[in-house]
């Protein structure tokens, strides 16, 4: 019955992307109906009517967007629905389906961690389509073609919860490059545009690499079993030196599609330039997917952790999280900027699944559970809050035709629903109390600070100082969100485009962001929620549950005992009610006083304050430029046009900056041009010359025939 | 092994074999186009008296006819082909400098040699003789390459190719008293029809490069000429920052 | 059996039908039509081995088993639908005034005697015929890459002429000095060619001269597949040539000549009970797949681009075989056939693609989506599939020798894998920017059948999710003729 | 019982900071020789700010007007959780050290995003430099509690400061160490010299004031409030952590007022040292800010590394 629902949410996702190949087939589709009619002329007028309506010229696109949407938002139902009833029943479910190799059908397995993350995927989705009509409504059918949007979107989303799904590595394969590749066509979508192609190359290649390190982290674990079921890997019993290779393997292929330093580089690219509601999926459920992809690796088949994969993992970990949040701060447009986010996010992710990797091989598995639980808890509210974000972003380009952030101000009097909307989001990821980000960072400190029970000194020193970047990058995120707030929403317009910008007509399109707001601030308040399907989840992979102290009552989170920390967001909310309303009544209780005066700002007497004049995204992050000046490769010019007699006056000056990654130099350019060096002195066996050729030959057979006497 | 302990049968062979190694050196370090012919078509000769002996001594009907074949293909028409491009292309006055005929004959030499030291370990399950003539096919063979490695003129190539043939033939017939019936009429059927077809080329190069020098055939080849133009995109394939990775555009 | 002699007796008429007729109009179509009976005949065959299991004539000439069958059906479907794609094709380039009535004529009944080669190759119990028609092919197609009279493709003619001449002589003194070694036994006297024979005696021939053989079959026919360093033929004759012929030698030349290769390895794996020719094909396939796939970095004419990919992936099916477990076996029969058929795809989208853009340089085709949507999806799905991406077939393949190879020789797969990425990246930094993009001015969409192409890259992707049970039986029971076990 | 004493605890935090304010105006003024201002002076302030209407600027938005209670409830809340006078408080434990930290942290996210709703450019610096400060501040502070969490094994600041009294006088060079990291953040988390100065207005340097530039009556009052209620909190954790002793164990009344009159003492020794500290030190360039952050930093760091390596070594 579980397993029904799963099938469900996977056959409605492609379901959808089906359906919306037909966009093109309206002709058909309209005679098609008209022989039916004809055939069962007994069919009801209103039936009729509907159909043919719809059928109508103007009215079928929107019809089918709307068709393909709620098909793809019942898929993401079922999803939610499934996960749901997987976490709480606490079942194992496995079957097989007739596809894949003959010796081999595709093995289905459907578990807590498969459910917790049909669950991510599902209330992603959700949110998506509700979202979806509305922003695609904007693309011109002739250039950006529906039916290839929404074929895709279904089949990267059927990817997605197949992954989740499968229990052999070649239906996971399969699942894991059909949601590449269908992301790939995403990403491409709007091709006509140069820096498209790139990323989209970019980020198919680096997805291939990836996969094929996964397929080689199977293939070890199946060259030490009989056959390449899960049931079967779980078996291989590996050395320690082969497991090692097997996890190393992994952590690369599915880092690459998490998107950790130094291999996150198609991130970046690859977010801004795909439609918003995909850039929401990819960012805020594909890297989930990832995540979900090593833990089923590590903690599932390979089981027997080892703690220097943990700190392999801890050290990777802050590297992406710091790395990418200072990659974050310096940019200016937002989708990019959040993509490198979604790079720290993922890192912090990384780190406290290492954490829980040292635990686990120390002997100490509740404190595992712990790590395991923080981890699972923030990945599930990166994808919400990302989601949120890029969706708000997706509004914002909607209606704003910007994605730079230096060309938008002022939006919040202009859209206000969706700058609350986009505030919460903003207050999720800069881990602001109450709300949930706060709560799984909070998690990750009280996992971190449990370093003093283990034996290895290293360890216990090298933890903490992991826990103090954590707290770096969390104070640094709140920083860049300020920017990305303060300067899209705050302040006076700085271009024509926000200047003229209005709240979306289409309020569905509201309704998604807003439903993923609200469960930020719901998981804020009342994380048990959450923290309970998780604990069920680590119950079936580690044997173990996060000890919350139930003394205290649901309403609290105690991690470790209530003597060793709580928190309980729900009394704090109550606290901060009192004290906001109080202060508030009491002083404005004076009708007189209750009116503000309206006035100019200070302008310095200069005469009206200018757009210009307020702090652009590069201004503010400059202090952080300076003071971090070598995470980046800056180039910073500032151009100055002379004028007047000996050239002294200055007419105007120009600003210009570029920053780069510093894995391009460093990595990504070394092997293009190794290997465009090599295939140029390959290229030269082929001399064009005939003799040569019959040389080669000649050569190639006398050394055969040395070889082989 | 004691030659003269051999039946006449062996010594005829083996004589032949020797002469038809010879005629593969003589033509290797021919230079002009004629002659080569010319020794080709003696070679051909020797591998019609060879099949004929064989024919003969192993009362093997079906070898008479592959002798008639051959004598037909290797003697007459495909060396009255290449002779009349040769002097219709005017090309039997031209003497291709061979730049370094020594090493060519020494490096000919070690490849019988060499042929004898590759067939070497199946002397243990044969005879002597059918270790010398399997070996003296495949130096024809491998003459034969070096031959056209080291000539540049297609009717030189043609010669090369044919001889091979040759080789492989005379190993056919030697080692294994010829082939299949069937296998012996395909492979006839074949060389007739490549002799065509070189026939056809002929005509084809010469009015495309209006020489027969295969060396000028060289305009499909994987060299980089222009090496600072590639190298100016090499590293832009997969940096999205520099230029455009669509490096032909 | 009948079935059997009708698929080489069909071609045969074809030849001398379209040799003695003048070309008229609708010879393309009654290509298509031979081809398709040709289809049909070959499927009965194809139902008669899977009622009766392995097929031997009664005179011992033609040997249809699990191994060929798939192969024979194969050739005849590839060879249809590419007759379906060549005949407005052609037409078009007579349009274009490429190619005049007497040339058409040509390339119909040498296109036909191609189909009869190949039939013969896999047909035929007898090692030395196999030769013949192996040979047979080379001389059929060596006049159908010059079709077009340019400089450029008499110089590709000659070069896979002469090149694949010498090459192939060499297999025939491999022939024969397997004849020579089978004749040792005595009393087999003329069948000591017949693969059937020698198989059952494979235990008693000489092992040294097996070697030996094996060393001039592999070079022979290894010319033919395209091994590294004996490709340089390929490329030239591919992009030379009109595109229906590239379609047909990279699906089905390159796969028959590894077809022989493999039969003969079978025979010597026999008598020397040591992995030396496994070692030998794994040595150049593997470089062939190092080598493809590097050169497709430096390409520019997109015919070129996609026969270095063919010399990569046949160097990849060349090494599974080597690899010789079952499951590296399976994987090569899959990868031939999906191989095949995702290739002559391509080649058929190629094909239209160069008429779009009226070149074949890929710096001038641009925006193929948005000029003819079809063609544009086509190349990239197609490109897609070759890449190895599921869940078409070539990736079912590629994870079955990858896996086989970490099974076998953990360390290869290092290079293996470093092959596939990099041939990813060579194909891709070159496909898109011609798929995507903006139409260029001037490109026009031309008149299209692609069908075959739809077919083609359908069955693929079938067969990348399910391999239907017959399939599945032919390729397991192969397996356990090649390597002695099946993965079932 | 626990919930009044919390309450009172929290009230008596923001009724006494500006006392604090007001004694260290007085000390510093002593310190330079000039006329000090009475000692209630900040009250009357405060007073007078609240009286007066509001002017806004024509294009602030909700951020910058809700901002300044968002800011004010957010620095009470963590006022709350900090043990004043007696331990065992109850809202310890709904809302750890960490969680005091959050708050700060949403305080400031606020107080940036105010800065940054007229659109001047002063708010926008501001903004931009309390944000980079705070989070390179951030760090540090959170390697100083985390010493203390770490010794105490808790995040639960009332239970960590009744594990610090219960083990009675014992030197701990990690905790010095934290002292002084501490020490450290506080005056740059609360905006003293050399950091910032929080009496001039000199456009080029200040960070706090630009933010609040255009705030007026009650808006100003609170955020002064709650600046002020800042650098109590930040006072008594220092006061309380690092010498715990004479503070209220148990809830007797004579407990209690022996409890409040040592913090008292404490925090006006604590406010004559950092008076003294503002006088001899002179204000630094804002990118040098980062050198002594990371100084901070540092000895957090070395703070925590001694507990690990030479307290808890086994």
């Amino acid at each position: 019955m579980i397993l029904l629902l799963a099938y469900c949410a996977v056959l409605l996702s492609f379901v959808s992307g089906l359906l919306a190949l037909l966009m093109n087939q309206r002709h058909a589709l309209l005679a098609l109906c008209q022989t039916c009619f004809k055939k069962f002329p007994g069919s009801r007028n209103q039936c009729r009517a509907f159909v043919f309506g719809n059928l109508d010229e103007q009215r079928f696109p929107v019809f089918l967007r709307q068709a393909v949407f709620v098909i793809l938002g019942l898929s993401g139902l079922f999803a939610v629905l499934a996960g749901l009833s997987v976490l709480v029943s606490k079942d194992v479910i496995t079957d097989q389906i007739g596809l894949g190799l003959p010796w081999l059908p595709w093995h289905v397995r459907f578990d807590g961690l498969s459910g917790f993350f049909f669950l991510i995927i599902g209330i992603a989705v959700g949110a998506v389509s509700l979202y979806g009509p509305g922003y695609v409504s904007g693309y011109q059918e002739s250039r950006h073609p529906f039916a290839v949007l929404g074929l895709f979107t279904g089949l990267f989303v059927a990817g997605m919860l197949l992954v989740l799904l499968a229990d052999d590595a070649f239906m996971f394969m399969i699942a894991w490059e059909l949601m590449s590749v269908a992301s790939y066509f995403l990403v491409a979508f709007q091709h006509e545009n140069a820096a498209n192609r790139r990323a989209a190359f970019l980020y198919l290649l680096m997805a291939e690499v990836g996969a094929l390190a996964i397929i080689l982290g199977f293939g070890v674990l199946a060259s030490f079993a009989d056959g390449f079921t899960f049931d079967a890997l779980r078996e291989s019993h590996l050395s320690a030196t082969w497991a090692s290779i097997a996890f190393g393997l992994a952590l690369l292929g599915f880092g690459m599609k998490a998107g950790i330093v130094p291999v996150h580089v198609w991130l970046p690219e690859a977010h801004p330039v795909a439609p918003s509601h995909i850039s929401a999926l990819m960012s805020g459920v594909m890297l989930k997917v990832a995540l979900y992809g090593l833990i089923r690796f590590s903690f599932d088949l390979l089981a027997d952790i080892q703690w220097q994969w943990g700190v392999v993992l801890l050290i990777l970990g802050t590297v992406s999280a710091l790395g990418g949040i200072l990659y974050a701060m310096v940019q200016a447009n937002l989708k990019r900027l959040l993509a490198y986010s979604s790079v720290e996010n993922i890192g912090i992710i990384f780190m406290v699944l290492g954490l829980a990797m040292i635990f686990m091989d120390n002997g100490h598995p509740q404190l595992a559970a712990l790590g395991f639980l923080a981890a699972l808890f923030h990945a599930f509210n990166h994808a919400l809050f990302k989601n949120l974000l890029f969706l708000g972003a997706g509004i914002l380009h909607h209606q704003t035709h910007e994605l730079n952030i230096d060309m938008m101000g002022g939006l919040i009097k202009k859209m206000p629903q969706t700058s609350l909307l986009f505030l919460i989001g903003c207050m999720s990821i800069s881990s602001l109390p109450l709300f949930n980000g706060f709560v799984s960072e909070w998690l990750a400190f009280q996992t971190a600070l449990q370093a003093d029970v283990l034996d290895n000194g290293v360890l216990r020193s090298l933890i903490p100082v992991a826990a103090a970047a954590l707290a770096l990058t969390a104070a640094l995120a709140a920083a860049c969100f300020v920017k990305v707030f303060g300067l899209i929403f705050l302040g006076q317009s700085r271009s024509q485009h926000s200047e003229k910008a209005r709240e979306v007509a289409d309020k569905t399109m509201l309704a998604g962001p807003m439903l993923l707001a609200a469960l930020c601030f719901l998981i804020g308040i009342f994380p048990g929620l959450v923290i309970n399907l998780i604990n069920s989840v680590s119950e079936q992979l580690l044997g173990q549950t996060m000890p919350n102290d139930s003394a205290l009552g649901w309403l609290w989170l105690a991690p470790v005992s209530a003597q060793q920390a709580s928190y309980s967001p729900a009394l704090v909310l109550i606290g901060a009610l009192i004290a906001g309303c109080v202060s508030f009544w009491y002083l404005r209780r004076d009708p007189v006083l209750k009116t503000m005066r309206r006035a100019a700002p200070w302008d310095c007497g200069f005469g009206g304050l200018t757009p210009r004049m307020q702090y652009s995204s590069n201004a503010f992050s400059m202090p952080i430029r300076r003071i971090f000046a070598k995470v980046w490769l800056i180039d910073e010019r500032i151009d100055k046009d002379m004028q007047g007699a000996m050239d002294q006056d200055v007419a105007a000056v120009h600003y210009h900056i570029d920053i780069q990654d510093h894995s391009w130099p460093l990595l990504y350019q070394p092997i293009g041009h190794g290997i465009n060096t090599l295939a140029k002195q390959v290229g030269r066996i082929q001399t064009g010359n005939i003799r040569t050729y019959l040389g080669y030959s000649f050569v190639t057979l006398v050394l055969m025939l040395w070889v082989i006497s | 092994m004691n030659i003269e302990l051999q039946d006449i049968y062996t010594q005829a062979i083996l004589s032949m074999a020797a002469l038809v190694g010879l005629t593969s050196f003589l033509m290797l370090g021919q230079s002009r186009l004629l002659r080569l012919i010319f020794v080709f078509a003696f070679q051909g000769l020797l591998l019609t008296m060879t099949t004929m002996v064989a024919a003969y001594s192993t009362d093997n009907q079906h070898l008479y006819i592959s002798a008639v074949l051959t004598l037909a293909l290797k003697v007459v028409f495909i060396p009255w082909m290449l002779r009349r491009e040769v002097l219709k292309m005017n090309l039997h006055r031209d003497i291709q400098a061979l730049s370094n005929q020594t090493t060519l004959m020494l490096g000919g030499a070690s490849l019988m040699v060499f042929s004898y030291y590759v067939l070497h370990p199946i002397v243990q399950t044969t005879s002597p003789v059918m270790l010398n003539a399997l070996a003296v096919s495949l130096s024809v063979v491998l003459l034969g390459m070096l031959l056209m490695i080291s000539h540049r003129q297609a009717i030189a190539h043609v010669v090369g190719f044919m001889s091979i043939e040759n080789g492989l033939f005379f190993a056919a017939i030697v080692a294994t008293n010829g082939m299949p019936m069937v296998v012996e009429l395909g492979v006839a059927f074949d060389v007739l029809v490549a002799a065509v077809l070189f026939g056809i080329f002929f005509f084809h190069i010469r009015t495309s490069i209006d020489s027969l020098d295969v060396d000028l055939l060289n305009r499909l080849h994987e060299v980089d000429e222009q090496g600072a133009r590639h190298d100016k995109n090499r590293s832009a394939v997969i940096n999205p920052h520099t230029a455009d990775y669509e490096v032909n555009r | 059996m009948i079935a059997a002699y009708l698929v080489l007796v069909i071609p045969f008429l074809g030849i001398i039908l379209f040799a003695l007729s003048g070309h008229k109009t609708d010879t393309g179509r009654i290509n298509i039509r031979l081809n398709a009976v040709t289809l049909l005949a070959t499927l009965w065959l194809a139902v008669n081995v899977l009622d009766a299991g392995t097929l031997l004539s009664a005179n011992k000439a033609i040997l249809v088993d699990s191994f060929n069958v798939y192969l024979i059906v194969l050739t005849a479907f590839v060879g249809l639908t590419t007759s379906i794609f060549s005949s407005p094709y052609m037409a078009h380039e007579k349009e274009l005034g490429k190619l005049t009535d007497q040339r058409l004529k040509l390339y119909y009944s040498m296109y036909q005697g191609f189909m009869l080669a190949m039939y013969l190759v896999l047909t035929t119990n007898n090692m030395g015929v196999m030769w013949v028609a192996m040979e047979g092919a080379t001389l059929a197609t060596v006049l159908l890459v010059s079709l077009y009279r340019t400089p450029e493709s008499i110089e590709a003619a000659w070069k896979y002429f002469i090149l694949c001449g010498v090459g192939i002589a060499q297999a025939l003194f491999g022939t024969i000095l397997l004849y020579y070694a089978a004749a040792q036994l005595g009393d087999i006297g003329d069948d000591a060619l017949l693969w059937s024979v020698l198989y059952q005696q494979a235990a008693n021939l000489n092992p040294e001269i097996l070697k030996i053989a094996f060393v001039f079959l592999l070079i022979g026919y290894g010319t033919k597949i395209g091994l590294v360093p004996l490709h340089n033929w390929l490329p030239d004759a591919h992009s030379e040539g009109p595109t229906p012929m590239s379609a047909i030698l990279s699906g089905l030349l390159l796969n028959d000549a590894l077809y022989a290769v493999v039969r003969n390895k079978m025979l010597v794996d026999g008598a020397t009970h040591s992995p030396i020719a496994g070692h030998l094909m794994m040595g150049f396939g593997l470089l062939s797949f190092l080598v493809g796939a590097l050169f497709l970095h430096r390409q520019k004419d997109i015919k070129r681009l996609f026969s270095y990919s063919s010399i990569e992936h046949m160097g990849l099916m060349t090494f599974a075989f080597g690899i010789g477990g079952p499951m590296a076996t399976f994987a090569a029969l899959l990868h031939m056939t999906v191989h095949s058929l995702t290739k002559s795809a391509i080649f058929v989208t190629v094909g239209h693609a160069a008429q779009v853009a009226g070149t074949q340089n890929m710096s001038k085709i641009r925006g193929l989506i948005k000029t003819q949507p079809r063609i544009g999806w086509g190349l990239l799905i197609g490109t897609i599939a070759i890449a190895g991406f599921p869940p078409f077939g070539v990736f079912t393949s590629e994870f079955l020798v990858l896996l086989a190879t970490m099974h076998s020789y953990p360390w290869l797969t290092l290079p293996l894998l470093l092959g596939i990425g990099i041939a990813f990246a060579g194909l891709f930094r070159h496909i898109q920017p011609m798929v995507y993009g903006d139409k260029p001015e001037g490109q026009m969409p031309v008149k299209a059948n692609l069908l075959p192409v739809m077919i083609h890259l359908g069955l693929v992707l079938w067969l990348g999710l399910a391999i239907p049970g017959f399939l599945a039986n032919w390729f397991s029971q192969a397996t356990l003729l090649i390597s002695g076990s099946t993965p079932l | 019982m626990n919930g009044l004493i919390a309450a009172i605890q929290t009230l008596l935090f923001v009724a006494l900071a500006p006392l604090l304010a007001g004694w260290l105006k007085v000390c510093k003024c002593r310190l330079q020789n000039r006329k000090a201002p009475p000692l209630l002076q900040p009250y009357r302030d405060l007073i007078k700010l609240t009286h007066k209407q509001p002017v806004v600027a024509g294009q602030a938005s909700w951020i910058f007007t809700k901002a300044p209670y968002i800011i004010f409830s957010a620095t009470m809340l963590a006022a709350s959780v900090v043990p004043l006078f007696a331990v065992d408080l109850p809202t310890s434990a709904s809302a750890d050290v960490i969680v005091m930290v959050g708050f700060f942290a949403f305080a400031r996210f606020f107080l940036a995003l105010a800065g940054l709703d007229i659109g001047t450019a002063f708010g926008g610096m501001g903004s931009s430099r309390e944000m980079t400060i705070s989070s390179l501040a951030e760090p540090a502070m959170l390697m100083a509690v985390f010493t203390l969490a770490m010794t105490a094994s808790t995040t639960n600041l009332s239970i960590a400061i009744t594990h610090v009294l219960n083990e009675g006088l014992v030197l701990r060079p990690s905790f010095l160490f934290a002292l002084f990291a501490l020490i450290l953040v506080a005056v740059a988390e609360t905006g003293r010299i050399p950091i910032d100065n929080p009496a001039t207005h000199l456009e080029l340097t200040m960070i706090h004031e630009a933010m609040i530039l255009e705030y007026s009556g009650r808006h100003l009052a609170l955020i002064e409030w709650a600046s002020q209620l800042k650098l109590m909190i930040y006072g008594v954790l220092i006061a309380n952590i690092f010498l715990p002793w004479g503070i209220a164990e148990n809830f007797s009344v004579e407990a209690l007022g022996y409890g409040l009159l040592a913090i008292l003492a404490k925090l006006a020794v604590l406010a004559v040292l950092l008076a003294l500290s503002e006088t001899l030190v002179a204000k630094m360039r804002l990118f040098r800010v980062q050198e002594y952050l990371s100084f901070a930093y540092l000895l957090g760091l070395l703070g925590m590394l001694s507990h690990i390596i030479l307290e808890a070594s086994r």
